[in-house]
């Protein structure tokens, strides 16, 4: 199958973030790599979860292919056609929509839910015979009641923005759905609500849906595949359920220990990882990762290790992927910090 | 923080000549001569000639533009009219007046009016906060000429404490105070009342931030939460407002400067506005200009020193 | 310091232009020295009501009634001069949003020399040394350099480190975090974790700690409470909770957490409804409008706290002792 | 659903004025209301309200401290002062209401033009903000006058063109900040126009504050009118304006002093109702509402 | 209690000590006490009579050559040596001369040269007869005689720095826009002053002045009319009022060239619709009688009355039906200040009784004199009203000057435009008689009112107050002569 959107060697730099310099000079001084070679597709009908830590250009990514941010190297086709112009990137998003951060701030504020809901008709001057009607039915294609027309934005709960969100993005059938964050902030019953009903319509109208997050324990159950970034590179993608069984990349493999078990028996007692991602602006020299990998070695420090295809499907940026030297690391994992005194730990177990 | 101010500096320029620009296209749509205002029915046509030459005004309006900011450059600006003394003389010694008199007047506000702002916000809510209210946002309204007519009636004529008019004596600063204090009290009271709203206004804005919370989560003391917690960030956009207050003050202290008969930039600007004295218009509002723009970028500055925020943006 | 905590009864109602709201109805905790509470329930529950009323940071329109036993006092009725001495020496918060929670235009250092007032027996650099000494041990390095720098200059993990060192610095007997991970990345969170599991080791005084992530309750807490509604619907040692929980809402909310299964589910559980509106709470049992095993008296009888053997206290007409 | 049907209850709930209710509902905005309200009939209701002809002129009673007859007392020329404000209130509000309106339209304009247009734009629209701000005022307002003539549009024109800078930029920090916001980049992904999201997205949300402001420049305005007439530029005689029955009072202000303070008194209590309504909306509108002036 | 120290407030700043170019005020105080005129005036509530000064003598030689010689001992500054009959005859001729530009060159029109006779004395020719030069040239303004070697050794031209002074007093110290002062000259040889230094203020406004006043600040200031009847009623303590008729005469100018009133019907009902003794009252306390003319009152040459003298409403409307303009309308100019405001206020209410509406457009002082001026465009031939007022001086000629059809479109604002007038005018400035110099003066201002341009309203009340413990001395343009302030005893 090929692919419905790719990028290929995508670069986004931007000038540093001196909101006084870009206001009184136009000429930057200098660039930053926001996003760098991110090499990346999705085929159609399928979902990609989009993980990594905040700051690692999961949004800007979004942006980018959509034609919201300028790429500043590398390409983007969408059905094996270059999308290079504004009338091509106009041409792409017909056909694709975008799921807002924030639910509540992606609403014009001062517009009701009805009017918000019929905005990608009248924009498109497309001809809606009955637009109350349109309305009540999209309402009631993601589960609101119809009342909700007559709402502001602000009066709407997390649980119903998102719902309107997605009554919006998926108004005119695109055959691309970009959510970003479709569940940050919601609790854990609204959150599966949101996501049924994306998985509902997607099974209904067959779009390709990438889906950004940095939740871990909701992707495995809703991507088939997954994409990691780590500083604006892409550090490993594959099939989500072998990604989460063998992961190749040193952090991904912590990101999945770092996720607390709701089990009281499993408490983790040692730390995954360390340190904080480092900033844009200052990349580490070598691979990025190395300050905070666990198995971080001489050559780690010295040399960016390449994007490179291990297995079908399978991409890594590591010198030394995983599974490779599974024994080694096992190894190398370090002793856990401390454990919990044990003699306290019992005294509440009992009682 | 360099690149930055000299920017500003460059964007000052350019407004500068902008407003020159602006002045220029005035004086060519306002009627009158000096003659005609100095002397009524004796001015000659000749004399009349002879001074129209001597302001330049007889040249095209770019040339006069272009010349201005060429002797401007050498520290020229011009000569009056009819003294024929530097523009420049004239301007040194009129603006460290209303410079004291603006200085010490927002000073005297900001000291009295913070101070205020902060008590209304302590006690919010009850009879005091909404007193201080009346009572600053009343004062606001009051003109300045009330205040100084009465000022003067009591503080000089009933009790003679303070002297009625002029600057004070040059050379004698206990003099110059004493001359000061009375135009002051009429310029400050209305910016008392401003400040205090100003500063309430924010600190009610700043109270409900959750760095407050956390403050108070530590039981710190409510004068020092908004003393010192809530102050450090609600005076910030107190001082621009000053700053741009004090850009105003310097040339609108026309009516207090009138009353007490103190020499200085709105005197010296609105005698020269009247009298069509150009060459003095001309220098003043160059001058007044360039203060103007170096306060508000001071103020900038400033800003940026007080919050650390803004000064890492700056540091680019 | 240490004493033990013991709320009765606790209500908080907020004045609204719309009407009341009553954000917390009757409730009762325990907690002794060296226990962590854990606080969970969906948004809008009243988990933040309850430990702002716990700390007295309380909004001006909230109403409160009840008591909070804390040592043998009651915190309610308290006037607000003792009531502030106590804030900050004795209990202390760590807030949600590591943010804002700090005065962006003051050092950090600067900060926490004040929060220190109630020790008016140390000086300035004695108490800057113990910031140093603290900062270093929520594992902040170079702790010296760190009281210099602004707020906004700490990435967002390291200012929750911060302020957790700042509440340690007083050393309370009481310890709030309301939702202290919840603002972070998986990682950050997992190391903010980490070091309270690690903290509460050598820390002889109660943690309130409130979260809606399930995970991070099982990882840190002794006993839990289940809020719903402003109520607490369930409450039980964390083993009992998570294993045998006996209110439906627990079991559903439970069940709801996508990170209690590994293999892929073709779609998420959910609790169909919606929380009760607290202006007007049901009379019967909150939970009745969203509940699977509802039945006659739910709807119109509000269901007593029972206390079962396991040392299980569940509000529901459903269970049986 | 429950949380709907309260939201929609609650919509009910308020009426139709719920502005109203929330304004009344501070017994200061309240107070300020009633003034601000007292004025605007005083000013559409003057020819009746008004015991005497405005410019009844009777120099063998002038200067007449008040009395059952002339309750406020005479001015100057023996008009009644009473008269003499309530007509000034028409003359105030029209040139405050109205030149606020205009620097207000004009500065929303500009504001918005320059803060979504192209940078070079916004370069040039800041540029003539910020000289327009340092321009002195008096030389401008002399420069202007000189050649319109006195007269209610004349001051209109020359306080709006004055103030309008300070609107504009509050309106173009306001759109500089809203330009990325979610729902923007969401019209812009919807390929709208650019001119549908300035005028239905952009222009409601930025409006708010500068209402608002407007409302408490109001006195300022005022105040600004009677600066002009101090200095012979006010309002056309013998119309009545605040500004000018407190320039008149000033020539007799040992002698006679009730006109200064008979003529200062609406000013003050204009100022203190039109800031108190200013605040009561801002507060009642939204209380996280940022009102700074950009310096 | 005055002390030895004199204290004035004037009300504008220095511009310039060049009497060439001086401007008036402050400036022409100065110069009284800072250079010598051949003679002086004195007071002018004694009629401002004039008496040898700089000169020993001075006398008419015969109608155009007058005599004078200085006193002795007059010494420059600066080492200048002694003030000559050439420094006279160098700064009366300068004056005169055409090419210098000065706004004073009218005064010394009539000369022709000054013949220096030896060292100090001299004799001054004139074109023609002109017996106004000894109130009007020698004692003020332009009279002032500046040293020959000094001016030209500075380049023909000073301004606030004399290059030489030889009066009483020097000017030893200027506080720009706040306070001059001057300390006597050690080598004045005439009579020593009274007061051992002369402070002057400068404060502009007239209401802060009065409260200086009170608080002490200075021992003489002029008082606002507004405020001059409570004055009069409660004088501050220890303090004399002095009230006087100045020189300063208003009027209400008709311009006839303006198209609403060429009809000489419809000027002449503005001209019985104006109640000036409403103006009187309401706006000058009835310090001052209505004026008859130009000429100043209390002289030999003022008119005794009025043709028009009081209001008449029924006529004006009668005289506006007549031609045919009873719906009229009129603009009134006027100078932005206050008193010159209420003037026209009531002079519009007075025109609304005789169904005349009225305009007021106010001018600021600059814009307002440039309205008549025909070089700046036709604006002088649409003025409709113009409320005018002029500082005059006690020779009827010096006021009535600015009605000569010449002075049309520059300072003969009515467009009167008389033959007769510019005739008599001529006889009037070359007659020595007076009784005919009255009865020309009296026919002039017969036809000006006559012509319809003219209401004639005042010459405006001048209030000074003083402590009581001196005597000042007031030149009838108002301002005073320091030198000549006595202390009573
Ligand atoms: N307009 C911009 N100007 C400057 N820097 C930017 C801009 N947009 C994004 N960045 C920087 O690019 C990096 C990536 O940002 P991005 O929002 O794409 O991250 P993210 O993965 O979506 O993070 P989060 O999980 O917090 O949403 C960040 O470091 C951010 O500061
Ligand atoms: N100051 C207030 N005034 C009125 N109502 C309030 C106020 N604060 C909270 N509430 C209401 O009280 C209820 C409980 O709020 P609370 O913040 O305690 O919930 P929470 O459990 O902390 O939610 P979250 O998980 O979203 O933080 C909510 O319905 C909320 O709308
Ligand atoms: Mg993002
Ligand atoms: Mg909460």
């Amino acid at each position: 199958m090929s692919a419905l959107l790719a990028t290929e060697d995508l670069d986004v730099s931007l000038l540093r973030p001196n909101f006084v310099s870009r206001l009184l000079n136009p000429w930057p001084r200098k660039l930053f790599n926001i996003l760098e070679g991110v090499t990346l597709f999705v085929l159609p009908g399928e979902t990609l979860g989009l993980v990594g830590e905040s700051g690692s250009g999961k949004t800007t990514l979004a942006r980018t292919m959509l034609g919201l941010t300028r790429h500043s190297a590398g390409r983007i086709t969408f059905e094996g056609r270059e999308v290079r112009t504004p009338a091509d990137f106009r041409a792409l998003r017909r056909q694709s929509a975008m799921m807002f951060q924030d639910p509540t701030g992606s609403l014009s504020p001062r517009l009701r839910v009805g009017t918000l809901l019929a905005e990608p008709f009248t924009i498109r001057r497309m001809a809606v015979g009955d637009r109350s009607a349109l309305v009540r039915s999209m309402l009631a294609q993601v589960g609101l009641p119809e009342s909700v027309a007559q709402l502001y934005p602000h009066e709407l709960s997390g649980g119903q923005a998102r719902r309107v969100g997605v009554a919006r993005a998926l108004a005119l059938r695109p055959r691309l759905l970009l959510a970003d964050e479709p569940t940050a902030g919601l609790d854990v019953s609204v959150q599966g609500e949101v996501l049924n009903l994306i998985a509902d319509l997607r099974r209904e109208h067959g779009f390709a849906a990438i889906i950004i997050t940095h939740n871990l324990s909701m992707i495995r159950h809703v991507s088939d595949r997954l994409a990691i970034m780590y500083l604006g590179r892409l550090v490993e993608t594959g099939p989500t359920a072998e990604v989460f069984k063998r992961p190749l990349h040193p952090y991904t493999a912590t990101l999945i220990r770092s996720e607390p078990v709701p089990d009281p028996r499993r408490k983790r007692t040692e730390l995954a990882i360390r340190g904080e991602i480092p900033s844009i602006f200052s990349r580490p020299a070598g691979c990025e990762f190395h300050a905070r990998c666990p198995f971080a070695q001489p050559r780690c420090r010295a040399e960016a290790p390449a994007y490179q295809a291990v297995a079908p499907g399978r991409n890594v940026r590591c010198h030394y992927p995983m599974e490779i030297e599974q024994q080694e690391r096992d190894a190398a994992i370090p002793a856990p910090i401390n454990r919990r005194g044990s003699s306290n730990e019992v005294e509440h177990r009992q009682a | 923080m360099l690149t930055y101010a000299v920017k500003r500096i460059g964007l000052g320029v350019l407004i500068l000549t902008f407003v020159m620009v602006a002045m220029y296209a005035a004086v060519f749509l306002i009627p009158g001569d000096p003659a005609t205002v100095a002397l009524g029915p004796r001015a000659t046509p000749e004399l009349k000639r002879m001074l129209i030459e001597r302001m330049g005004l007889d040249q095209p309006v770019w040339r006069q533009i272009i010349e201005f900011f060429r002797n401007a450059l050498t520290g020229n600006l011009g000569y009056d009219v009819w003294s024929n003394r530097p523009v420049s003389a004239l301007i040194m010694e009129a603006l460290p007046k209303t410079l004291a008199l603006g200085i010490a007047a927002l000073a005297t506000a900001l000291i009295i009016g913070v101070p205020i702002g902060c008590l209304s916000v302590i006690r919010r809510g009850t009879v005091v906060d909404t007193a201080i209210g009346m009572l600053s946002v009343g004062v606001i309204a009051v003109p300045s000429f009330v205040v100084a007519i009465y000022s003067l009636l009591i503080f000089a004529v009933t009790f003679r404490w303070l002297p009625a008019i002029g600057a004070g004596e040059a050379g004698d600063i206990g003099s110059q105070v004493r001359a000061l204090i009375l135009p002051v009290m009429a310029i400050a009271l209305g910016w008392i009342g401003y400040i205090a709203r100003m500063v309430r206004a924010s600190m009610m804005e700043v109270m409900g931030e959750p760095h407050i919370r956390t403050a108070r989560s530590f039981g710190l003391p409510e004068w020092k939460i908004v003393g010192k917690y809530a102050l450090r960030i609600a005076i910030i956009p107190t001082i621009s407002l000053v700053a741009v207050g004090l850009g105003g003050i310097l040339s609108s202290a026309v009516f207090v400067e009138a009353v007490f008969a103190r020499p200085g930039i709105g005197k010296l600007i609105t005698d020269a506005v009247n009298t069509r004295n150009y060459p003095v218009v001309m220098g003043t509002v160059l001058v007044m200009t360039a203060i103007y723009v170096t306060i508000t970028i001071a103020a900038d500055l400033l800003i940026a020193r007080l919050d650390p925020r803004v000064r890492d943006v700056f540091r680019g | 310091m240490s004493a033990s905590l013991a709320v009765r009864d606790l209500s908080v109602r907020y004045q609204t232009p719309r009407g009341e709201v009553h954000a917390l109805r009757h409730v009762d905790l325990d907690a002794e020295p060296g226990q962590v509470i854990g606080i969970v329930g969906e948004s809008g529950c009243g988990k933040s009501t309850f430990v702002s009323a716990l700390a007295n940071l309380l909004p001006p329109n909230a109403m409160v009634e009840g008591a909070i036993g804390y040592g043998g006092t009651d915190l309610v009725g308290l006037d607000p001069c003792r009531r502030r001495m106590l804030q900050g020496n004795e209990i202390a918060l760590v807030s949600q949003d590591p943010m804002t929670a700090f005065n962006p235009v003051l050092t950090v250092g600067d900060q926490l020399v004040d929060f220190q007032h109630h020790r008016s027996d140390l000086g300035r650099a004695e108490k800057r040394r113990r910031i140093a000494a603290m900062l270093e041990r929520v594992g902040i390095s170079d702790p010296e350099r760190r009281m210099n720098s602004y707020p906004h200059e700490l990435s967002g993990g390291m200012r929750q480190r911060v302020a957790i060192a700042a509440a340690l610095l007083t050393d309370p007997g009481l310890l709030i975090a309301d939702e202290p991970t919840t603002a972070l990345d998986v990682t950050m969170e997992a190391q903010i974790v980490h070091l309270l599991a690690e903290l509460r080791r050598e820390y002889n005084g109660i943690i309130v700690l409130v979260s809606h992530h399930l995970g991070v309750i099982a990882e840190l807490c002794d006993r839990v409470y289940v809020m719903y509604g402003g109520e607490v619907l369930e409450a039980g040692d964390v083993e009992e909770i998570f294993d045998r929980p006996r209110h439906p809402y627990t079991r559903a909310l439970l069940a709801c957490d996508p990170a209690r299964f590994d293999e892929r589910l073709e779609r998420l559980p959910t609790i169909p409804g919606a929380p009760p509106n607290l202006i007007d709470p049901p009379p019967g049992c909150s939970f009745a409008a969203r509940c699977s095993r509802v039945f006659a008296p739910c709807h119109t009888t509000h269901p007593a706290a029972k206390v079962l053997p396991t040392g299980h206290v569940a509000r529901c007409h459903a269970v049986v002792l | 659903m429950s949380f709907v049907a309260e939201a929609v209850q609650t919509r009910r709930g308020w009426g139709h004025f719920p502005l109203l209710r929330a304004l009344a509902s501070n017994p200061v905005t309240l107070a300020a209301l009633v003034i601000v309200i007292v004025f605007l009939m005083m000013a559409a209701f003057a020819p009746w309200l008004a015991p005497y002809p405005p410019t009844k002129i009777d120099v063998l009673h002038k200067l007449q401290p008040p009395s059952a007859e002339h309750w406020f007392g005479t001015d100057h020329l023996g008009r009644d002062l009473l008269s003499r404000i309530i007509h000034g209130a028409r003359t105030a509000l029209t040139i405050a209401i109205g030149s606020v309106a205009v620097a207000g339209s004009v500065g929303l304009l500009l504001g918005l033009i320059a803060g979504y247009g192209p940078r070079w734009l916004d370069g040039v629209l800041v540029l003539v903000f910020d000289s327009l701000n340092s321009l002195p005022m008096i030389m401008f307002a002399l420069a202007i006058i000189t050649v319109l003539g006195t007269g209610t549009g004349t001051l209109i024109f020359v306080i709006a063109a004055t103030s309008f800078p300070s609107y504009a930029r509050l309106i173009r920090a306001q759109t500089l900040a809203l330009k990325n916001s979610d729902y923007i980049l969401a019209e812009r992904l919807m390929d709208a126009h650019p001119l549908r999201i300035l005028l239905v997205h952009l222009l409601p949300n930025v409006v708010g504050p500068l209402i608002i402001l407007l409302s408490m420049d109001i006195p300022v305005v005022i105040m600004v009118e009677a600066g002009l007439s101090f200095l012979g530029l006010g309002v056309r005689p013998p119309t009545p304006s605040w500004g000018s029955i407190l320039y008149d009072g000033y020539t007799s202000i040992r002698s006679a002093p009730f006109v200064v303070i008979f003529g200062g008194l609406p000013l003050v209590l204009a100022t203190l109702g039109f800031t108190f309504l200013g605040e009561g909306l801002r507060d009642s509108l939204d209380p996280r509402l940022k009102l700074r002036r950009p310096a | 209690a005055v002390g030895d120290t004199l204290r004035i407030r004037m009300e504008g700043d220095l511009q310039t000590l060049d009497p060439a170019f001086m401007i008036g005020g402050t400036e022409d105080v100065m110069m009284r006490c800072l250079y010598v005129s051949l003679n002086r005036l004195g007071d002018l509530r004694d009629g401002a009579p004039w008496m040898p000064w700089g000169a020993k003598t001075l006398e008419q030689r015969d109608d155009k050559s007058i005599a004078f010689t200085l006193i002795d001992g007059l010494k420059w500054s600066n080492g200048l040596g002694p003030v000559t009959a050439g420094d006279v005859k160098f700064s009366y001729e300068r004056i005169a001369d055409p090419a210098v530009a000065s706004p004073w060159a009218y005064q010394f029109e009539q000369l022709d040269h000054v013949e220096v006779v030896d060292q100090q004395s001299g004799i001054i020719h004139l074109k023609s007869p002109y017996a106004p030069i000894y109130v009007v040239s020698l004692p003020y303004y332009g009279g002032h005689i500046i040293s020959k070697a000094g001016t030209e050794k500075a380049g023909g031209k000073f301004t606030t720095e004399p290059p030489a002074t030889c009066g009483p007093y020097i000017f030893s110290d200027w506080q720009q826009k706040q306070k001059l002062t001057l300390t006597p000259n050690p080598d004045w040889p005439g009579p020593k002053p009274d007061f051992q230094k002369v402070e002057i203020y400068i404060v502009s406004d007239d209401q802060a002045a009065q409260l200086a006043y009170e608080a002490d600040s200075f021992d003489y200031t002029k008082v606002a009319i507004a405020a001059a009847k409570d004055v009069k009623a409660n004088p501050p303590a220890d303090t004399t009022v002095i009230e006087a008729q100045s020189t300063r005469y208003q009027w209400l100018t008709i311009n006839m060239l303006s198209p609403r009133l060429q009809d000489p019907r419809v000027r002449q009902a503005v001209q019985y619709a104006v109640d000036v003794s409403q103006i009187l009252t309401g706006v000058y306390n009835d310090l001052t009688a209505r004026s008859t003319g130009v000429v100043q009152p209390g002289t030999k040459y003022a008119r005794k009355s009025n043709t028009i003298a009081a209001p008449d409403y029924e006529k004006a409307m009668a005289l506006l039906s007549e031609a045919g303009a009873s719906d009229l309308t009129l603009t009134l100019t006027v100078m932005n200040d206050s008193v010159r405001m209420a003037v026209a206020q009531i002079i519009q209410a007075s025109l609304e009784q005789a169904g005349i509406k009225v305009e007021i457009q106010p001018y600021d002082e600059a814009a307002y004199w440039g309205l008549g001026d025909k070089t700046q465009g036709d604006t002088y031939k649409n003025l409709d009203l113009v409320l005018m007022d002029f500082a005059g001086g006690v020779d009827p000629s010096e006021n009535l000057v600015w009605s000569r059809p010449e002075q049309i479109g520059a300072y003969n604002w009515s467009g009167f435009d008389s033959p007769e007038f510019e005739e008599k005018y001529q006889q009037l400035v070359a007659e020595t008689d007076e009784e005919k110099r009255v009865a020309l003066a009296n026919r002039m201002e017969d036809l000006m009112e006559e012509s319809g341009g003219f209401v004639f309203i005042c010459h405006e009340p001048l209030v000074v107050v003083h402590r009581t413990g001196m005597q000042p001395l007031i030149y009838p343009d108002g301002h005073p002569n320091p030198v000549f302030f006595k202390k009573s005893a």
